[in-house]
């Protein structure tokens, strides 16, 4: 299990590929699932220029580490990687990366989406999107994000 | 017996106080919310805001400890 | 959308990068999700030493296009990749990717699992797992693969 | 009239039947069910066979027209 937080742009697929050669035995794995969150140039109707993420360094840590704890003890992970980015970000730039290897299909699809939702709820980042010179704004909250119908 | 508590502030609530951090010495035990009103005297707690103790979750009414770290912040917002 | 039939082995990074680059505007996804199904040296007890994988040309192809149609009329998908390897696999080796870019990472995970269930329940491909010289099995038929409880 | 039906198997019923298509000619429409019949006479419809017709998933009672291609496989394992 690895958990780093990013102060510099990272490539996802660079990082899961070295992830997985370090960390996972070949022939051991045969579910991987990837989650990628990469920065807009839009959101909720406004181009944005760019974006500064903040963090709580040591509590973020410490809060992935749990919810990864938490989605092992749930299902049968054999390893999982956690990116998070936080510093000035520009659009295209990837912000989180969530990956895990289990053996079969279903653990790998419920324990990233069980990361994705934990860190979006609990883990202490904050986004502020620069919308222009002089026009910033700070999010005011993580959205559930998928249709209840 | 002199408690020295760290109380950190994030995001825009760190904006809104013009701080990121307080050193706080108190006689006696405190709540985290009354750790907020001697750090903040006046102002009301924000609503919605979360509070951690040494970088976990703590509901208000939880008693805070000598050297403690104790932190308010907005809803998060990453991922 | 991309749907490929892959002969020969694969390299899932470099597909869902290459096609990234070529098929999505830079800024317009916040969400991708990938899951890879990988080809393990070891099943229900047995140690596996390789397998062949028969498809239908012409109806996989058709299937797979189909599913990926419903899943972009379920969700709001910007574009999806779909790969499936045939022929000869060894451990260790992809035998499925599904890639799919979307705005929010709700319709990413939701699409993504979606196509890989039916493409599991209704894409025409056959597994004959080799255990040894002169011993093999095909597979009877593919699980549900996700906890109930 | 006489329809020209292919019929194609594939996977492990390919190998239980030893190959791999039947090109047949009827006088009559027929549904799925009775091109097996014709084919694979005195054998029954393995349990679990799925059947398709022109690249399509059909029930076995649908009927057949002149040119169409009819496949009889085993429960897919891809993925």
């Amino acid at each position: 299990m690895s958990i780093k937080i990013s102060a510099t742009a990272f490539d996802p697929w660079q990082e899961v590929q070295t992830y997985q050669k370090s960390a996972l035995r070949a022939g051991q794995f045969g579910a991987t699932s990837v989650f990628i969150g990469t920065m807009r140039d839009f959101n909720d109707g406004a181009a944005i220029q760019g974006m500064i993420l903040e963090y709580y360094p040591g509590m973020t840590e410490k809060q992935l580490e749990k919810i990864v704890g938490e989605a092992q003890q749930q299902w049968a992970v054999l390893d999982a990687l956690v990116i998070h980015r936080v510093g000035a970000i520009l659009p295209n730039e990837p912000i989180v990366l969530v990956a895990v290897w289990t053996a079969h299909r279903g653990d790998a699809f419920d324990a990233s989406r069980y990361i994705m939702e934990a860190l979006k709820s609990r883990a202490p980042f904050w986004k502020k999107e620069l919308l222009g010179p002089e026009d910033e704004r700070w999010l005011v909250a993580n959205t559930q994000g998928y249709k209840t119908d | 017996m002199i408690m020295s508590i760290k109380v950190r502030y994030f995001a825009s609530l760190k904006e809104s106080l013009d701080r990121s951090e307080d050193e706080l010495a108190f006689g006696k035990s405190l709540t985290v919310r009354e750790v907020w009103q001697c750090a903040n005297a006046g102002k009301p707690l924000p609503a919605h805001i979360l509070a951690a103790v040494n970088m976990d979750y703590v509901d208000l009414d939880s008693i805070v400890q000598d050297n403690d770290e104790v932190a308010f912040f907005p809803p998060v917002t990453g991922g």
